[in-house]
């Protein structure tokens, strides 16, 4: 298990990085927009995991965070007027950063199924001031005419390839710090808390403030992701927080596999893709994802990620036997 | 505006409403209690028996008949659910995500069986009127739903306190393992026991549909307020559900009456106030 | 000075009270016995002066600082450390981890957020030194939780070992062994420093006489029954019954 | 594939078995009994199927003479979420529409790909960069949600592309929002259709008005266009009461406040289940005394739920079934061949605006044969379009937005069956005609003797 998706798999990360730099130079011009998004929920889905793969706390709140980060860069865009993109993209990771370790405050208390409700109600609550504070919010009309600032050297991101390289920024740096984490002394911690928490104490470790941490960090990163997704689609709305997304993401994790560190990324591709394709073509496509989700849980508790990690296995074995 | 009549006319509206809260939560915790699992899909349960009554209401032209077979057939679902997914898994979480892909399951079927029109449940004539209370009218049907949710309160709370598989209930509540010791069939229990919340959850579905239209989207509006209720209460408790439905419902219905600006987020802040002076719900032990 | 000082410990669950009013202190470096039957409030006695739960009433204080309110992670800061009874380790991580978790947990580093754990060769250092004695330095790359009972019993001590307690709380240490992995923890306990001191609750006598204690106390629903030299605990009466009373 | 999927779960059973080898494939808390994945992944497989094939890309067979390439329009709507009901009416309005062109305009065959935005505006951004750039539409027909037409307004003039909607009438997209790009064929809430029943609710006499309306953009919208004409004539509103959009389960303290010795009317803007909800609850809790008035609250689609309870309500709007004249009994007969007759039952406005959308977008392509990729043409020919829709006369201002009649109506039952009667009609109403001081006029009603 540690050593799952750990060590030195140097071309599990060169090969996609080349492949997500070629890929706008021949890909059509919607299946970039298409990438875009998956790698935003990328970002959010690992985020996500570092409190439910690695700390063991399923919340079924993260959306709160995607949308304070969302909302955050949309009303300093469209109301404040502020047109400097790194200026936003601060603002709107510190804010969430806030609001994380608000709710965190809360929450942290509890664990198991109890944390899960309770992250999934005060996400209601923030999806709740979302919808009714319309002074500032706009109610369920959003905020539209988020249009996105320069983020200097004179490059537009207004051209969706541009964006699309940005996001791909962002992505790479989320992911190699989240990585680094996860492998660190504090990332061990929190897995040793996922596995045991009564022995973590025992051997001297104050739980309550890792999980604390853990609960924040996930929570910053999440808004990262709102801030983007907001400047993608020049425009934030209450669906950002709202349950819904929460469930989207949740199962992003699921799916992809949880104990594995490029799982949520795989998962938040598969699902996003899923979704956007089955939606094109029936109605009928929370079906769909449904049975994926039970499916993963029931015959794949790791996830795609956790039997690609298997199959690779068995071809070594094939291999050592021949 | 503030005269006796109006008043009390509030506070009954406000019980009746917490009435249905706690049909949908006793269920829900009784599910907690004994397998220890947050089922997610109580409110597609809720939406599913609305259906379900409806439809068999309007076949057979007979109003008990649907609402009895609308909580039954629920019933049913949940027995299959537990019988084929969650026997087969091991970890209470497994069991919750599982619960959470229903929720995307049933949705889309009782939209391709039913549509997106809102359904109602027309009552018989004799429930549909009101009745004057110190000169205000009061639905009949609310009348109706108060004695029935009283009903099953008591008779819940007989069953736990009174008869063996109830004490076995209680014993789950507060202790499982001893439950596994006195040498219980575990799984049988269960079984029986999610069969029974679901079909409290579709019992509160279809006595709640004369008042709550059911239309696809409302499975996720009622797990909110289930689990709102369910956390205020406390996990795990049967009179914690009771407590929390009617505090919920009578803080939604006063709140509304006070200060409707604040809307949506009202019940959201009553939680907020209770998790705050207590993290473990009214009656939530630990 | 005491290494703990406890006095007029109680706690009860619900109706069940498992500690009734105990008194004792043990001083630095002794080394301690507590026998008694099933559900006679050993392991809660443990769990009270850890802290993983709350006594209802009574003081309990290490090393002359009084300690009844503090929480668990603190105690250990104090050099206090345990095993436990149903062995809690971290299954889905490899052995050389747990060991490191131990060793950093009261180290500065434990925070580090940035450099990978495998950086802190210091740490691995540490960890060999300690494993390797006990033949886990060769399993230090499995999931714990393949490895057999015996060596997870092992590692429960390791673990509890690596924290360098000054005080040092053993919960049947050999609870379900073969005699041979018996002998083996037998040694480990010998082998510790001098300067610990150690309660070890032990369900079976042969135990206690095996690792020559200083004293023993005899639990008995709760209460302390009898409190002596092992060879005083032999004779006396009260015990004998209690164990002829439970044997069969 | 699916045999792909078979094996590769074969060799994972297989090597579950020897599990001592692999230590990390302990790690799967899953027990051997439950690898019987093959059964349930063909079932997956399958739904995917089933549920691929139900609908919705339809680019139907068009007659044999087909030289030129099709024309693409794009259709998006929230056929999922709390307005999923209007969306899929508007839709079969839409399509009814194509079909009696033949699915075919001066030679050209028609394709229509549909997309639902699941009422979530990020989604409907996603999905109109998706119909532009993926499956390279001609034209766009939608939004359904205020929301998303405020979210894809600058995508539209960006990329010059020439949308029709049929509902999202948040009045700035035809105002100050306005782009030559955006047709609205439906209506402006607040510009122009509610105003006008603040200017009826007075000329028919209400004085004092308690107002219940959606805490939603448009709830409120709706409620400000009222006050704006209501207030202006002399008329008091003593109360305003907005309810959260389908997540309110109980009305009973809203209509507690309303105080109906203060009051000669109450107004309400409540749709879907809110309505339903509330007109219950309205009749239970004895307020019958008090009129009700409401827009779309009482269409034809919740009769059938209200039953009694709605009986005598009026309300104000600019379609409704039982009109009389010969376009919209073409229009429902047309529709019951399509969709049968228990669907016919149900069609309210919503049907209608996706069917007039159509029928102009149908009307500016004749009149430039066909030449859709001449946008500038296009554009102005639609500007000219002016036939007879279901609900009347019907043509565009000069800011692209709808000008049409509307009607008084009560609920009313005929046999055994219950339908809104028309009393009054009045018009033709352009947006901004309050302020223009315009006084709408009464005019007979379409097609009655």
């Amino acid at each position: 298990m540690e050593r799952i998706g750990y060590g030195k798999h140097w071309p599990v990360v060169a090969i996609p990085i080349v492949l997500l730099l070629v890929f706008p130079q021949v890909a059509s011009f919607y299946s970039v927009i298409l990438l875009t998004e998956v790698l935003i929920y990328a970002i959010f889905a690992t985020s996500l995991n570092l409190e439910l793969g690695y700390t063991g706390l399923p919340s079924l709140g993260h959306a709160a965070f995607f949308g304070v980060g969302g909302y955050t860069l949309g009303i300093l865009i469209a109301k404040g007027g502020i047109h400097n993109f790194w200026l936003c993209v601060i603002a709107a990771v510190l804010a969430s950063a806030v609001v994380s370790s608000l709710l965190g405050f809360f929450s942290i208390r509890t664990s198991g199924a109890f944390f899960l409700m309770l992250t999934f109600a005060l996400a209601q609550f923030v999806w709740g001031i979302a919808w009714s504070w319309r002074s500032l919010t706009g109610g369920d009309d959003g905020i539209s005419g988020v249009s996105r600032p320069t983020p200097g050297l004179t490059i537009s991101i207004m051209n969706e390839v541009n964006f699309y390289y940005l996001v791909l920024l962002f992505f790479a740096g989320t992911l190699f710090l989240l990585y680094r984490i996860c492998r660190s002394p504090f990332g061990h911690v929190l897995q040793g808390i996922r596995e045991s928490e009564t022995r973590m104490q025992a051997l001297g470790y104050d739980t309550w403030k890792y999980k604390y941490v853990a609960f924040i960090v996930a929570g910053t990163f999440a808004g990262l992701a709102g801030a983007l997704k907001a400047c993608q689609d020049g425009f934030v709305s209450p669906a950002y927080p709202s349950v819904v997304t929460s469930g989207m993401v949740l199962l992003m994790c699921l799916v992809g596999g949880t104990r594995i560190f490029l799982g949520p990324t795989l998962g938040a591709a598969v699902v996003w893709v899923v979704r956007s394709i089955v939606s094109s073509y029936t109605e009928y496509w929370s079906f769909v994802l449904g049975c994926i989700l039970i499916i993963a849980v029931m015959f794949a508790p790791q996830g795609i990620a956790g039997y690609l990690v298997q199959v690779r296995g068995l071809l070594k074995r094939a291999r050592a036997k021949s | 505006m503030f005269d006796l009549g109006s008043l009390l006319n509030l506070a009954m509206s406000g019980i009746t409403f917490g009435m249905i809260l706690f049909l949908l939560a006793a269920g829900f915790e009784l599910m907690f209690g004994v397998m220890r699992i947050i089922n997610m899909a109580h409110g597609s349960f809720f939406m599913l028996g609305a259906y379900l009554g409806i439809s068999i209401a309007r076949q057979t032209h007979n109003f008990l008949f649907g609402i009895l077979m609308g909580a039954v057939s629920v019933g049913i679902v949940g027995l299959v659910t537990e019988r084929f997914l969650f026997r087969r898994l091991p970890l209470h979480l497994q069991q919750v995500y599982v619960t959470f892909g229903i929720i995307y399951i049933l949705a889309d079927i009782s939209k391709w069986a039913w549509g997106s029109n809102p359904y109602v449940l027309s009552t018989p004539a004799l429930l549909a009127g009101s009745v004057t209370i110190l000169a205000k009218p009061f639905p009949i049907y609310r009348l109706v739903l108060l004695g029935v949710g009283l009903l099953t309160a008591l008779g819940l709370w007989l069953f736990q306190e009174k008869t063996r598989v109830g004490s076995i209930v209680r014993a789950g509540v507060d202790d499982r393992e001893m439950v596994g010791v006195i040498g219980i069939n575990i799984k049988l229990l269960s079984t029986l026991v999610f069969t029974g919340g679901a079909l409290l959850a579709g019992f509160a579905g279809i006595m709640a549909s004369p008042i709550i239209p059911v239309l696809p989207g409302i499975d996720w509006d009622v797990m909110t307020l289930a689990m709102v209720v369910v956390v205020v209460g406390g996990l795990g408790s049967l009179r914690g559900a009771l407590v929390g439905g009617l505090l919920i419902g009578l803080a939604d219905t006063f709140g509304k009456f006070l200060l409707p600006q604040v809307g949506i987020v009202l019940i959201f802040l009553v939680l907020a106030v209770v998790l705050i002076i207590r993290p473990s719900g009214i009656f939530g032990g630990g | 000075m005491h290494a703990l000082k406890v006095e007029a410990l109680s706690k009860s669950f619900g109706g069940l009270q498992a500690v009734k009013n105990i008194s004792f202190y043990l001083d630095v470096g002794e080394r301690r016995g507590i026998i008694g039957p099933n559900g006679a409030g050993k392991t809660t006695l443990f769990n009270l002066v850890t802290g993983q739960l709350r006594p209802d009433a009574g003081h309990i204080s290490m090393f002359d600082r009084d300690v009844t309110a503090m929480p668990v992670h603190q105690r250990i800061k104090m050099g206090l450390s345990r095993t436990f009874q149903v062995t809690n380790l971290l299954p889905n991580l490899t052995v050389i981890n747990n060991v490191i978790l131990a060793i950093q947990a009261l180290g500065p580093t434990a925070f580090g957020m940035f450099r990978p754990l495998t950086d802190y060769k210091e740490l691995y250092a540490e960890a060999q030194r300690l494993m390797t004695p006990w033949g886990l330095w060769e399993t230090s790359d499995m999931l714990v939780r393949n490895l057999s009972y015996g060596q997870q019993r092992c590692l429960e001590l390791v673990l509890s070992i690596a924290l360098k307690p000054r005080l040092l709380l053993l919960d049947e240490p050999t609870c379900g062994m073969t005699p041979t992995e018996v002998a083996s923890i037998t040694k480990m306990i010998h082998a510790l420093g001098k300067d610990i001191a150690i309660i070890l609750i032990a369900h079976d006598m042969d135990l206690i006489f095996g690792l020559d204690l200083d004293s023993v106390n005899v639990l008995h629903y709760g209460q302390m029954v009898a409190e002596g030299s092992p060879q005083e605990i032999k004779l006396n009466s009260t015990v004998k019954e209690i164990y002829l009373g439970t044997e069969d | 594939m699916l045999i792909n999927f078979r094996r590769k779960i074969e060799v994972i059973a297989k090597a579950r078995k020897d599990r001592a080898i692999y230590g990390f494939l302990r790690n799967l808390n899953c027990k051997e009994e439950q690898m019987k994945p093959t059964r349930l992944f063909s079932l997956l497989i399958g739904a995917l199927f089933v549920f691929s094939s139900a609908k919705t890309v339809c680019s139907q067979p068009a007659s044999a003479s087909q030289t030129k390439s099709p024309i693409k329009i794009g259709w998006i709507g929230a056929l999922t979420g709390p307005l999923a009901q209007g969306s899929a009416a508007a839709l079969r309005g839409s399509k009814l529409a194509f079909k009696e062109a033949n699915w075919e305009v001066a030679g050209r065959k028609i394709e229509m790909v549909v997309e639902d935005d699941a009422y979530n505006p990020g989604v409907t951004v996603t999905k109109v960069k998706k119909l532009l750039f993926s499956d390279k539409i001609n034209l766009l027909m939608g939004p359904w949600a205020n929301a998303s037409g405020l979210a894809i307004i600058d995508f539209i003039k960006a990329n010059k592309l020439i949308t029709v909607t049929y509902q999202c009438a948040q009045s700035s997209l035809t105002e100050d929002k306005y782009t030559p790009y955006f047709f609205r064929s439906s209506f402006n809430d607040a510009g122009q259709a509610t105003p006008f029943e603040g200017w009826l609710t007075y000329h028919l006499g209400y004085r004092k008005v308690a107002c219940i309306s959606l805490d939603t953009a448009y709830g409120h919208s709706c409620l400000d266009g009222f006050k704006k004409s209501f207030e202006k004539l002399g008329g008091k509103i003593t109360q305003e009461i907005y309810t959260p959009q389908g997540t309110t389960m109980d009305f009973a303290p809203y209509l507690a406040k309303i105080d109906t010795s203060k009051i000669d009317l109450i107004y309400s803007w409540l749709t879907g289940s809110d309505a339903l909800r509330f007109v219950k609850q309205y009749s239970e809790y004895g307020y019958k005394k008090t009129p009700l008035f409401g827009a779309n609250m009482i269409g034809e689609t919740y009769l059938p739920e209200l039953g009694d309870t709605a009986l005598g309500i009026h309300g104000i709007l600019y379609y409704v079934q039982s009109l009389p004249n010969p376009e919209n009994q073409r229009f429902l007969k047309m529709y019951s061949n399509e969709y049968g007759p228990e669907l016919t039952k149900q069609v309210a406005a919503f049907d209608v605006q996706g069917y007039e959308a159509s029928k102009l977008i149908i009307a500016g392509l004749r009149a430039v044969k066909g030449k859709v990729e001449d946008s500038g043409a296009l554009m102005k020919a639609l500007e000219k379009v002016q036939f007879e829709s279901p609900r009347g006369p019907l043509k565009l201002d000069d800011h692209h937005n709808a000008v049409f009649l509307n009607y008084l109506f009560r609920v009313e039952k005929v046999g055994d069956r219950y339908q809104n009667t028309v009393l009054k009609a009045y018009g033709p109403l352009y947006q901004g005609w309050f302020e223009a001081g315009f006084q709408p006029p009464e005019v007979p009603v379409p097609g009655s003797k």
